[in-house]
Order: structure tokens, then C-alpha cells, then sequence
């Protein structure tokens, strides 16, 4: 199974969809998302169980132990610029098949990508990526699956929702029909199949046990 | 030594005016809002999707307004928030006027090192490549050498680039350089405490010296 | 003839069914909605960027809020406005459950031509071919035959195409076809006042009979 | 000089920047927009004075003197796929270099495109595109140029906006600095250049000549 995760460092991934995740028993998952969380925060309490075998992100860095099971084998981490990981999520929920561009060009990450020669210059082509569940974090739904989102916690989820076979949102709040502003509503209903209502954030975040 | 890099963005945010949409990279970067004349209107940009973040609240932080790196923001007058395609369009299409990132390396010719250390560190990229792709000026901040002593501004960087040719000015605790292809890499401020025969002896590229520069600190 | 048009509209209304998300193309798919229960939660896509539009208001008609020929609608509860790249990243990713389309030519392996009748009308593709490729179930209407007799279900269009292997079922005002790579073209329904024998005369494409058509209209 | 204009059959096109345009005096203009308006509608207006040269557009069909003006040579069309023209100004806008699909393909509209095969598959290339001026619609505007819009009055102009190098925004109103909220704010001021306040439609609407 692949499975596409909305949040950026635990902002924004769905708390009780990630518990869900991890008490389901699911294995061998394919993950794919902006990073692998902290340890203790989004989906960096999955990784740390070991039961996913891939992660494409744009860095693990706030997770160490993502970096321990990839240095030992047992996670295979696929690097992608954090904006082109994007797009490339984005590129697969709008039904496009990858894109070129210059980003990458004459690094390590060029290593393995197709290079594609457009009036004479060259770019990398990025593959579109989907997955067959997507779990996004939402402040608001409505009966339809409109979204509206809470501040910084947006980041992703909009694409993610857009990316999956299924798309299942976790909310704050399930509103009545007509309860959202249509001018507000940033990911339509046609790309969720269920809304679930969070039980909230159930870790510490990093600046609560630190300091700011 | 963090009176260094204290120093070092004491100096970077001289390079930043009112009007100006910024990107701050994390480590000396992200302490140089501290030395900023908080009258000016900068608009900072973080990867999460926003664009006008202000300082960390004092009371009730809120998890759900954050920077990139997780810890709680405020948001000013006319700040956005937006979704993480379309903070990097805003990146790689030029919208950044100057970005300032924390570097590990960087060459005479402007090449960026600045996301790993094979075999020890591989947090992963991030969103640097983009940066030094799309900002229209890009700053590099870092501690002049490594903690051994050796030089971090090079002919060539042995570490795996960022991107290449994309800094335009290096700042360290010694002094600033621009980058540019005619004239390649040319000092042009000592910073107090040295000369520029300091600066000859720890940086490993050629450099020349700026018509502008201070008299003083030549040797 | 605009007796047929509104037939062929009012037997595509059967297709639609409460929870769907339906495009309807411009001419006889826009007749559709006057057919259709209004107790029924049915969300209409305008490409230009509504998703659950409603009936032209009585009164005070805003040109703010209209469908993608121009006219103005209501919005429904639950419906949403968004920027067009949204509007056919839902086309393209599978996100229609149904697009009614009008059609100039439709082959017997579900290529569609609607677009361009080369010498005459050069209007543009607009929004057809994506709808051709994205939209889980694409059902085609037209009249029959063009003005002249000549027959509009044909063995391989000679129009220039929209794309290929697109259409599923193609309802006119003398009957409904299904078309699937395993069987081709099939005649599931004649419509009242023809008989089978009307249909082979008029359509030059060869079918099949479903086992369910209705024997009544054999001949 | 290339002009991207925001707008859908003349909702969401700018009028009063229209009206400049005219008065400009300025010819020889190459136009990317969603379609060639009516002709007394929108960037119709400008078309029907033959001071476009070219035009990239998904329809012209409400518009029959531009349709006439192609048919003479007077006017170059090239004509994209509608959701595809869209991307193709949003990879402009958002800094990428095109992008490869399927639709399209075995139509007239492949024709001179370039082919390109990834995993042994062929789609199309799509360029992206950008221009010199983008003149866009919407509803409010604050002192950083930040936008919001009215209903299907946005449209493509989210795109336009970030796809031109200098981009002007039309609005009915400007307001002050913190009027807006962050989360309904569609295009952020960071791809507005210039802020004008409309001076109001100054056509009448197909539907108000012809009736519902």
C-alpha cells in the first residue's frame, strides 16, 4: 500500500488517523510526505515502528531514528526537493504526468532521473506520485468533504487530498450543509471519501519541551 | 562559538530593507530577525505556506501558525497563508527578493554546499535547491572554517552542491564577499578584529580586493 | 429539430442519479437539468470554476456567478468556487462521475469528434478533450443523422477527434448504444416510435443487439 | 510584447485595463488567455482592432470576428486544450518548465508538439508560458496586493497573476492593510505589481441582450 501523508514536521498530519494507521497492523506501507515527522510527532510514530519499507520526503531530518533505519537498510528514503516533491504530488492529483525542470540539475538528486531535451536544453523530468489512501488534517468538513484549513497547518493536505485513490480527512469540526463560505472552501468535496473527527493532538511538540 | 554567528547575522541584516519579501534559511539565519529595526515592513516567507510571519508570540503560542521549523509565529498585517506549491512557485518563479541561507560550503564560482555530509549527516534537502535557484539575490551565511580550521569558501566544494552558481555575497565572522561571473569573488568588508591578510590566510579560493574596500584592514 | 433535442435530453436525465458529479457540455447536455428531480443532490461542474451550480436565479441574475458559456446560475449548499487548474485537475484525475457531451460523430469504438468541422467551424477544443479523458463515464448526444441523412454513428470518424476511445453510451433520438472494447458497439434501447430496422438504416457503424433490448421493437 | 489576460468568455477579464489597453495605442501584441471574449466583451474589444498578432487560447468561438480575423491570416491562434492552456500558464507562473500529458494525443492538436517517451510510454510536452504584462480581476485588493475574488469571477486569474513579470490587478475595492483575511486570500500580493480601482463593467452581458 502506498500512503500519502499530509503535514509538514507533525503540522498538519491527522493525530488520529496516524493512530488508526499504527493499531490497524498495516505493514510494508510506502509512505510518501513532506518529511518523517519527530519521533513522537505525525508520522514519525509509524516510521518508528518500522512498518513502512519506503519514504519519499524532502529531508528527515527531525527524525532521527528515520535516519538509523536508513542507514541500516530498512528504510528506503527517496530524497526530492521540497517544492518538487510537491509538484510532484500535486502533478499526480491532477491527473498530469510529470513535469521538467532545472531544479536538482548537476546534484546528487539528478542521479537516476530521466533527463529530457526540450530547443536544445536539458531538464530533469519528475515522475507524478500518487497512492491508494491519503490521510490529510483539515480544520473544518462538511457533509460533501469541503475542507477549510487552519493557518500554517494548510502546507500540504491540499495536494495530498488531491493525490489519493481514497482520500480520508481528519477535522476539527463537521459542519451542517451551507456551513462553509464556497469562497473559502480550498479543497472541494470531490477528492474526499471520508471525514473522521479528530480526538485532537495527543504529543508535545518540540517547542513545548524545549522552549522556544 | 555563538558570539560569532551572532556577529555574522548582525551584519546579514543590514542587508535587508523595508518592502523586501525574505526567505531565512535555518541555523545563523533565523537569528537575524533580533538585529532588525522592527519599523520596517519585511515580508518573510517560510516553506510551510506563509508569507509575512512575525515574531514568536510571548503568550499562548499556537501550533497551528508555525515556521518551517516547527516553532510558533505570528502573523503581520497583509500576511498570507497558502498551500506548499504555491510557497515554492513563489521561490522558483523570482518572487523572493533575497534569500539567506546557511551554507557548509561555497565556491569562487558561487556553487552552494549546503544540504549534506556523506556518511554523516542526511537530513535531506529541504527546499535549498529551490532557493538558490529562484531567489533574485542570495546570501550565504557560515563560520569562516570548519572547526578544525579548515577553510569553507573553496576553489571548488568537495561536499555534494545545492545548486551552482547562485550565491551572490558570503558573509562570515571574518568578512563579505560577492560572487559574481566577471569578477568572480571579491572581498569587499573586513569585519573588526582582522585584516586582510587573516582573511588570505583562511579562505582556500582566490579572491581579490574591492576598490570600496577600507583601507584600514589592508596590511 | 428541437423536438428531438429535448427528448434525447430528457432520456440522458435517467443517467443521473442523486450524489453524482456531472459535467454537461453546451447544446443538448445543457437542456438536461429541466428533466431531472430537484430533490435529488446532484453536483454540477462548470469548467470555469463552480462545482455545484444550481438553476439561473429568477431575479437580480449576477454575472459573477455563471456557468462556462456565460449565463448566470445559483450556487447549491455545499458547492465551491476554484481557480481552473483545480476545476480540470478534477476532470482529469477522475473526479467527474459522468460528462454528457454533445457530439458531431462518434465511431464504434468510442472515438468522439465534437470539436472542429475543418473548413467551416474552428470554435476550439475547450474543455472536450479533457473531459474525454478524465471523466469516469462519458455519455454522447446528438441527433441521429446531420441534416443531409448522413449517419453521425459511424465505423471511424472523419471529422478530426476530440480522442479516442472515450465515449461509453451514445443516446439519440432513435436509440442508446453502449460501447466497450469487448463487444463494441451494442443497441440497448430504441426509442419510442422506431424499430430496429430504423436504426440500421440510419447508422452506419456496425451493432449488436443487447439481450435486453425490449423485443417489441425488433422488426 | 506578450499579454496574459485573466477572464472566462469576458467574467473575470478587466475592463477598465482593457479600456487602457486601447487607449494605450499599443499593436503588435501576442495574447495568452483562456478564450478571444465577444466582440464587444472583455479582451474582444482589443482583438476586433486587429492590434493582436497571435493569440493562445482554448475556444474563440464566442468571438466570430476573431474567428474571421485567424481565417484571413490576420491573426494567429493557436489553440490549447483548456485545462491544459491553464497549466501551461501556471508552470510559467509557478517557475517549471512544462510538463507532459496524454490528452491531446492522435489529435490535430499534437501536431508539432514534441514527443516525449519515459518508461516507454509517449505523451505529449507542454511549454510553459509566461509574458511582459498580466492584467487580472478581482474583488479586493490590499496595500501588498493581495487578492481576493468574486464567485466564477476567478477563474484563471489566480494564474495570470503569477505567470506575467509585471502583473495588474483590476479590483472594485482596495482596502486597508490587515482588511483581508489570511485564509480567504487567493493570490498573494507578492505577484501583484500594481493595484487599480475598476471603473465597473462597461458592456452588456450576452444574456442581457438575449434573455436567459
Amino acid at each position: 500500500m502506498t500512503l500519502l501523508f499530509g503535514g509538514f514536521g507533525g503540522v498538519g498530519t491527522p493525530p488520529t488517523l496516524v493512530d488508526c494507521l499504527i493499531e490497524s497492523g498495516v505493514k510494508d506501507v510506502r509512505l510518501i510526505g513532506n518529511d518523517a515527522g519527530f519521533p513522537w510527532i505525525g508520522i514519525g510514530k509509524f516510521v518508528c515502528l518500522k512498518r513502512a519499507v519506503s519514504l519519499v520526503a524532502s529531508h528527515i531530518g527531525s527524525n532521527p531514528i528515520a535516519g538509523q533505519l536508513m542507514h541500516d537498510g530498512e528504510l528506503k528514503v527517496e530524497f526530492s526537493p521540497q517544492g518538487i516533491l510537491n509538484e510532484r504530488i500535486r502533478s499526480g492529483g491532477v491527473g498530469l504526468n510529470g513535469f521538467l525542470t532545472e531544479i536538482g540539475k548537476g546534484t546528487l538528486l539528478a542521479e537516476n532521473k530521466p533527463i529530457v531535451t526540450i530547443d536544445g536544453k536539458e531538464y530533469l523530468y519528475e515522475a507524478p506520485l500518487t497512492g491508494d489512501i491519503g490521510i490529510v488534517y483539515a480544520k473544518k468538513a462538511d457533509p460533501f468533504g469541503n475542507l477549510v484549513f487552519d493557518k500554517t497547518a494548510r502546507n500540504n493536505n491540499p495536494l495530498i487530498a488531491m493525490a489519493a485513490k481514497t482520500t480520508i480527512a481528519e477535522v476539527e469540526e463537521i459542519v451542517e450543509w451551507g456551513a462553509l463560505d464556497p469562497e473559502e472552501i480550498i479543497v472541494p468535496g470531490a477528492y474526499i471519501n471520508y471525514v473522521v473527527a479528530s480526538r485532537g493532538i495527543n504529543w508535545k511538540w518540540i517547542w513545548e519541551i524545549r522552549g522556544n | 562559538m555563538g558570539d560569532s554567528r551572532q556577529l555574522i547575522a548582525q551584519r546579514a541584516a543590514k542587508e535587508i530593507v523595508s518592502g523586501m519579501i525574505v526567505n531565512l534559511g535555518i541555523g545563523i539565519p533565523s537569528l537575524i530577525p533580533d538585529y532588525l529595526d522592527p519599523s520596517n515592513r519585511v515580508f518573510f516567507h517560510t516553506e510551510n505556506g506563509l508569507l509575512g510571519f512575525g515574531p514568536t508570540p510571548a503568550e499562548n503560542p499556537d501550533w497551528t501558525l508555525s515556521n518551517a521549523a516547527g516553532y510558533p509565529v505570528s502573523i503581520v498585517e497583509g500576511g498570507i497563508y497558502f498551500d506548499s506549491t504555491i510557497s515554492f512557485g513563489m521561490i522558483r518563479s523570482g518572487r523572493i527578493d533575497l534569500a539567506v541561507l546557511g551554507s557548509l560550503q561555497v565556491s569562487a564560482a558561487g556553487d552552494l554546499a549546503n544540504w549534506i555530509v556523506p556518511g554523516k549527516r542526511v537530513p535531506g534537502v529541504g527546499g535549498a535547491m529551490e532557493l538558490a535557484y529562484g531567489a533574485k539575490h542570495l546570501i550565504a551565511l557560515m563560520q569562516h572554517c570548519e572547526k578544525n580550521g579548515k577553510p569553507k569558501i573553496v576553489r571548488k566544494c568537495t561536499l555534494p552542491l545545492t545548486a551552482t552558481s547562485c550565491v551572490k555575497r558570503v558573509i562570515t565572522e571574518m568578512g563579505v564577499f560577492d560572487i559574481d561571473p566577471q569578477h568572480g569573488l571579491t572581498l569587499t568588508e573586513v569585519m573588526p578584529g582582522f585584516m586582510v591578510s587573516d582573511l588570505r590566510n583562511h579562505t582556500e579560493a582566490d579572491f581579490i580586493l574591492s576598490e570600496n574596500l577600507n583601507g584600514e584592514n589592508h596590511d
